[in-house]
């Protein structure tokens, strides 16, 4: 199929300015299943060259390649000056000035912002000399998010902040080639706009840069040329302007996708809106300062903020993940204490978190037990399983949210990013509740799935369920939502109503406290 | 306080135990309050036990205070050592040691000799220096297993070895004195010899392994009673009382009711309460400046079916 | 210590991406294979010792690997919750002490109080690591000495001789030509599979070890499953404790000392991750199996004490390498 | 383990949630404070024992828990990287009898051969774990026997006597009143500390215990870590073999036995993690003391043999249970 697609082919034949890199007919089989069949990519100097594909197309195979942390089948890699290649791992690549953002985080927790940044650039017995390393980092972070401190630990950033830090290491190397797979996904639009105008002044260093993203409005704000995967082949190749948007999301997705929901669209159940369900007062943690909240029965509340205003820590406390230091929370009227999550899942509530990997995936179980991880009461007498039942749900939800593979017994850790994602919220949705709590729910996910999400979210609220969702996609928030709490540092500031008065840059001006 | 060396010098290399009191007279009455302190190699184990019920029972009658100390287990030189010093950093007025190793003790009975602090080391590693040592023969011992499994089987066949923990001196000692000894008998032949550790299940399976092997065995000895019991499962298991002659050392309780029972056939005896109790009165006798010679050959004895009525057994030790 | 970072690969290094594994069937065989070492160390015995293969030396091996096989079962879920527990030689001599001080009274009186002592053990074990969340290791290193010097106390040092043959009988006897203790440990190691497997305190075991911020999040009583494992734990080792008791007819307060080592040797080398959430009870049974017909091999062809420890240590090795080897040929 | 409940933050932005600090200061405390149990230790006992206190006793409980300490370093850097080495022991055993049989032909060279084998061994472990990728509990407790084994051949099992006055006075002699191994143990830690804190190496070392794909992926020479730990850990234990050989005045083919429990428990009070990435080689040293000044305590108090076993594991678990409280407190 990739071979035949004509775009594809206008593609191998553009090689005006020559390219610094060039993969050629890389494939990559996994004990039988083929991941990527043959894929051949180029990057020229000073170009972004976006990478696009539903989830599981082999976007991040390709990167992982490319940078040496897994073999090829077959297929080479050229270099421009080299020639062609075997990158034999991650150290070859670094030192070929090959540089990769990688999806899924990987810092250590254990060591400073600035340590993580420079891990690996000396070796043995060298002096650190950590003042000045600060003092570089800190350099390297003011593009992009200059409020984070360069000896800050790790273990202590929110997502946002780990995947601010896991950009600075790739650029804190330099290199000529640097692939970003989905850097945003935890980002706000204020950092993003950094790193765009980072990735602006790295083209015009004459740079290669490849950029992955499920946003579209992003690849159209900085994609020179575009390459579409699908199920491990190139399905077209060109520029932004070569393709409208639509085309563009059925390409990706392989199908006509329904237009997007319009929030007005959404029936509202008689009377829902304004029966209050879970109220929580005063509600005070290390980080949270005296929050009041209600969510009301089939709404759909959206929570926005800037990294680290607290948006997470308020669903942690909802969920009794975190100990409070004040407040209560009521569900229908009856105060509940939540000694722990076991209670509030009792109590009806659900947790969608926001790190997938650290948060909610047990990596050694498979796809079926994750998945079921949250409804053993449903789903087990007097202790056994009953795996006929839970294979039915299971293969319900990875139907509905098209998971692939769609092999109930793939081992999770085997799935790509935006899969895994699919899973977390299978969870959740196959246990049920009355409240639910996304935290980023489509942090990762493709266009087509994102959609698909958006309605289920949708039907949960129609079904009178209450549903907050923490989103740093603003544009993602007002469509979905009914209202929108804007948080800074700890406070939930302001709640606003969405109507088509609200736009993204009052809801961003709210955050950032600039009003 | 006392005034004379509690490390005395030339004389006689070695006395044998029964003949002490002949030599230098009855053991001298402390006339002050006195406290003495025992580190043994380990309390988990019915010999060291015994050594230690001899103790306390020797001190009480001259209402000496003993404070007994052991060693996790019967290999930690370094516990053992860090233990000893502790306990002479007390000062008592005797120290009596039963040191894991030949070495491990060494630089306590230096300090203590710079202390003027008499030592008495028990069976069955011996430290240089010492004022004296208080046991039996260990390579002594294996040969008389060896001679007495030739008294059995004068006209030989296939015999086996169940070793004690590798590296420990008395095992070492005991492995040399029996196949040395076994040499002179060149029909008695040595099979196997395997570790045992010590320990009594890992004696039962190393028995039944090597009955496996060599079908033909007439005799195993083992290098304590502990792992000679489990020998003796292994060998019942196999329905070989009959024809398989089980030898322990050390002489415990258990192991001599096994002899009278006509299970186990004999066990070397070492006599650990005897031990005790000559080590505090060699202690006394150092206080009250007699010359005690560096080896006070404590006794041995083969225990048999014969004669094992004659070989009660001592109180039990106090923890 | 950081629920937020990369999955903890198994310590038998799992394949690392790009391995040719995919998916659960070849997962499969790869567990499967935990046997391979231990074949090969069969044939390499078999080989240079004509009485190895005998019918009766391979039941023999069974039954010397009997105890260690039912501690290592309550290890390897204790390890498959990513903890530890040094403590089972004790629990081994303390509950094998107060069931053989009883075992005049009636074997079922004594095995029952044997057993609740071996669970208590486990249960303080599990709460002090729950609960007060005290590091694993040392909880046990430090139970492991008290549950010990209680052993020691309890009858003030002595052994107890004059096991009641009934009671020998049940636990190191025969049933139709098979050892008992084989049986137990068969019996023990389906049924610690079958729950690891099939029920919902099994995949809870695997959550804790796998994500225990995941578990926690999807309300998993964390506290509990820990608790339990180390109960469980502490009760195999009871069990582990009557056999030897019935195999050498007394009760020892220092029996069972090494067991952890022993144990978490078999569970590792049967496939268990310290890293939690790996672990099959079924290949800590083959671990120690293989460990037992090392053990057995080595007597047989007579290896000299000195050089047992060399060749201990090497057949060990070699038995995971081979192992690994033939997993990633696959 | 248990750190997972309160992720460490040393960052200024907020910590996380849950834990009761905040900001980099308090941080601080909170490291130091395993000394808490430590010097709740030295205070109960200085309470009831009043030899405990002498200024003479407390060098004394430095001398004792000098060896531990060495080793405790090692293993330290070892269990950062996510590893484990059960073989310390015997390295301690192997290397010192190579030392003595050569410390005739001069102290220096005999030093330099036992420190090469100590290393030797330790790259042979590091290279089977990093290169072969085997289990790193499985190989070392297999080198453990290996190790011990070659101890016990190098002189069929005899302890080597007479070791040379010279080499005694350096390794168990004294400074200024102070014991050299009190010195030495220092000198190591405080050089293990500083490369932990202030070089490439050690920053390596907690990224590889930390999360090793991130480490590999920052290009880190992942297995040239790995290795380099065991062979650091060889080498002290090497270095530690020497201090108990001049301290006893012989070499011991069964020299060091038990030191590996004995390292890993006072590397786990210290606050190192089992589970990589955390550990400071200046908490290991206070660990050891705290185990040194806990035996002593308890033999100057005459606790009976059988209660120290108690009392010991006891004590162990409160120690870091105050830590804990404390901790908690802040
Ligand atoms: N180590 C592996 N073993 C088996 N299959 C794998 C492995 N790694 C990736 N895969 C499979 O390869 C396919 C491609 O995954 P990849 O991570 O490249 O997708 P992606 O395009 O990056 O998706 P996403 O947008 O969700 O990140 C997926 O089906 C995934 O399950
Ligand atoms: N899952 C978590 N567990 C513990 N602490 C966390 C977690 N997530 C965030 N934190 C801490 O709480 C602080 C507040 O960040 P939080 O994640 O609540 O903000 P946010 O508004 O959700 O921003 P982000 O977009 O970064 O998630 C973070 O700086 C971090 O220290
Ligand atoms: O364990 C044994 C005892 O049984 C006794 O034989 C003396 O030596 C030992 O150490
Ligand atoms: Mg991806
Ligand atoms: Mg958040």
């Amino acid at each position: 199929m990739a071979g035949s697609s004509p775009q594809a082919a206008v593609c191998a034949e553009q090689t005006a300015p020559p390219a610094i890199l060039r993969m050629e007919r890389i494939v990559k089989s996994f004990a039988g299943v083929q991941a990527l069949k043959g894929v051949d990519l180029d990057v020229r100097a000073g170009e972004v060259h976006a990478l696009l594909g539903e989830n599981g197309a082999g976007k991040s195979t390709l990167m992982r390649i490319l940078f040496g942390a897994m073999q090829p089948t077959s297929g080479r890699i050229v270099l421009e000056g080299i020639g062609p290649v075997v990158v034999s791992g991650p150290r070859h690549a670094l030192a070929m000035g090959i540089g990769l953002v990688s999806q899924e985080l990987s810092l250590v927790p254990q060591i400073e912002v600035a340590g993580n940044i420079f891990l690996g650039q000396a070796t043995g017995l060298a002096l650190l000399g950590r003042p000045k390393l600060r003092r570089e980092a800190a350099k390297i972070l003011a593009g992009i998010a200059p409020h984070l401190s360069p000896s800050a630990r790790v273990s202590s950033l929110s997502m946002a902040e780990r995947q601010v830090v896991e950009i600075a290491r790739t650029l804190a190397r330099g290199g000529r080639i640097i692939a970003f797979d989905e850097p945003t996904s935890s980002l706000t639009p204020a950092e993003r706009d950094g790193l765009f105008a980072t990735i602006r002044r790295l083209k015009s260093q004459g740079k290669g840069v490849i950029y992955i993203s499920h946003r579209m409005p992003e690849i159209h704000e900085i994609a020179d040329r575009i390459t579409v995967l699908r199920d491990g082949s190139v399905v077209a190749c060109g520029t932004p302007r070569d393709f409208d948007a639509d085309e563009l999301n059925s390409l990706i997705a392989g199908r006509q996708l329904a237009r997007a929901l319009q929030r007005t669209d959404r029936p509202r159940p008689a009377g829902t809106m304004t029966t209050p369900y879970l109220r929580a007062s005063r509600l005070s943690t290390e980080k949270l300062h005296s929050v009041d909240l209600t969510l009301h029965k089939g709404e759909i509340f959206g929570l926005a903020g800037l990294v680290g205003s607290g948006r997470t820590e308020l669903v942690r406390a909802l969920f009794g993940a975190d100990p409070l230091r004040g407040g209560s929370i009521a569900i229908g009227g009856r105060t509940v204490a939540l000694r722990g999550p076991a209670d509030a899942i009792a109590a009806g509530i659900a947790l969608i978190p926001e790190d997938r990997r650290g948060h909610a995936l047990v990596p050694m179980m498979d796809v079926e037990r994750n998945i079921g991880l949250a409804s053993y009461g449903r789903l087990s007498r007097f202790g056994l399983i009953m795996g006929a039942a839970r294979r039915a749900v299971v293969d319900r939800f990875i139907r509905e949210l098209s998971i692939r593979p769609g092999r109930a017994a793939t081992a999770v850790r085997l799935l790509s990013g935006g899969n895994q994602q699919k899973v977390v919220i299978a969870r959740w949705l196959a246990r049920g509740a009355d409240v639910f709590l996304f935290d980023e729910p489509t942090r990762g996910i493709d266009v087509g799935a994102k959609t698909e999400i958006h309605a289920l979210l949708r039907s949960l609220a129609e079904r009178g369920a209450s549903v907050l969702v923490v989103s740093s996609e603003i544009p993602e928030l007002l469509m979905l939502c009914d209202r929108i709490g804007v948080m800074r540092d700890g406070r939930l500031i302001r709640i606003i109503e969405t109507d088509d008065t609200v736009t993204e840059a009052s809801l961003v001006r709210a955050a950032s406290g600039e009003d | 306080a006392d005034s004379c060396a509690a490390y005395p010098t030339g004389t006689a290399e070695s006395i044998d135990s029964s003949a002490v009191e002949a030599k230098f007279g009855a053991v001298p009455a402390p006339k002050r309050d006195l406290r003495f302190a025992y580190v043994t190699k380990t309390l988990i184990n019915e010999f060291w036990q015994g050594v230690a019920a001899g103790v306390q029972s020797e001190a009480g009658k001259y209402n000496i205070k003993v404070d007994i100390q052991a060693a996790k287990d019967e290999s930690s030189l370094v516990d053992q050592l860090n233990l000893a010093q502790t306990v002479l950093s007390q000062k008592p007025d005797a120290l009596l040691l039963s040191p894991q190793s030949d070495t491990n003790l060494a630089p306590v009975v230096e300090s203590a000799k710079a202390l003027n602090i008499p030592t008495i080391v028990i069976d069955d590693a011996r430290t240089e220096g010492a004022s004296t040592y208080v046991g039996t023969d260990q390579v002594a011992i294996g040969s008389k297993a060896a001679d007495f499994l030739h008294s059995l089987y004068p006209g030989g066949g296939e015999v086996a070895q169940i070793e004690g923990q590798a590296g420990s001196p008395n095992a070492r000692k005991r492995i040399q004195g029996f196949t040395e000894t076994l040499k002179k008998y060149p029909d008695l032949k040595l099979v196997a010899s395997q570790p045992g550790d010590w320990d009594r299940l890992t004696a039962l399976n190393a028995t039944s392994n090597i009955l496996r092997q060599n079908p033909k065995l007439v005799g195993v000895y083992a290098n304590n009673d502990g792992m000679a019991l489990g020998v003796f499962e292994a060998v019942a298991n196999a329905k070989l009382e009959k024809q398989v002659a089980v030898v322990g050392t050390d002489g415990i309780s258990e192991a001599k009711k096994s002899v009278s029972n006509g299970e186990m056939r004999a066990t070397v005896a070492e006599f650990p309460f005897d031990e005790g109790v000559l080590s505090v009165q060699m202690a006394l006798r150092l206080l009250a400046c007699q010359p005690i010679p560096p080896w006070i050959v404590s006794p041995q004895a083969v225990i048999s079916a014969e004669n094992v009525g004659r070989f009660p057994n001592p109180p039990a030790f106090q923890n | 210590m950081t629920s937020d970072t990369a999955p903890r690969t198994t310590a038998v290094p799992a394949p690392p991406a790009g391995t040719g594994a995919a998916g659960r069937g070849l997962d499969r065989v790869r567990k499967a294979s935990v046997a391979v070492g231990c074949v090969l160390l069969f044939a390499v015995f078999a080989a240079l010792s004509s009485s190895f293969y005998q019918p009766s030396n391979l039941v023999e091996i069974l039954l010397q690997s009997s105890i260690n096989a039912i501690v290592a079962v309550g290890m390897t879920l204790v390890v498959m919750t990513k903890g530890i527990d040094l403590s089972v030689g004790s629990i081994v001599g303390l509950s094998s002490m107060v069931m053989a001080s009883l075992v005049g009274h009636g074997i079922v009186l004594a095995v029952a109080a044997g057993i609740a002592v071996g669970i208590g053990c486990g249960l303080f074990n599990g709460v002090l690591i729950a609960k007060l969340k005290l590091p694993d290791f040392i909880v046990t290193l430090g139970t492991m000495s008290v549950y010990r010097g209680f052993a020691l106390i309890y009858t003030n040092g002595q052994p107890i001789y004059g096991i009641d043959r009934g009671f020998r009988a049940v636990f190191a006897g025969e049933v139709a030509g098979v050892p008992t203790p084989v049986l137990i440990a068969l019996a023990v190691a389906l049924v610690a599979f079958l729950m690891v497997r099939f029920t919902a305190l099994g995949e809870h075991i695997v959550a804790v070890g796998g994500n225990e911020e995941a578990a926690r999040l999807s309300g998993i009583n964390v506290d509990r499953v820990k608790i339990c494992v180390y109960a469980m734990s502490g009760g195999l080792s009871a069990l582990a404790g009557f056999i030897l008791v019935a195999r050498i007819g007394a009760a020892e307060p220092i029996g069972g000392s090494g067991f952890e080592l022993q144990a978490i040797g078999a569970a590792v080398i049967g496939g268990a991750s310290l890293f939690g959430g790996e672990g099959n009870p079924l290949g800590s049974l083959v671990g120690a199996i293989t460990l037992g017909a090392m053990r057995n091999g080595l007597t047989l062809l007579n290896v000299p004490s000195f050089w047992q420890f060399v060749a201990t240590g090497a057949v060990v090795i070699l038995a995971v390498f081979a192992d690994q080897v033939t997993r990633r040929k696959r």
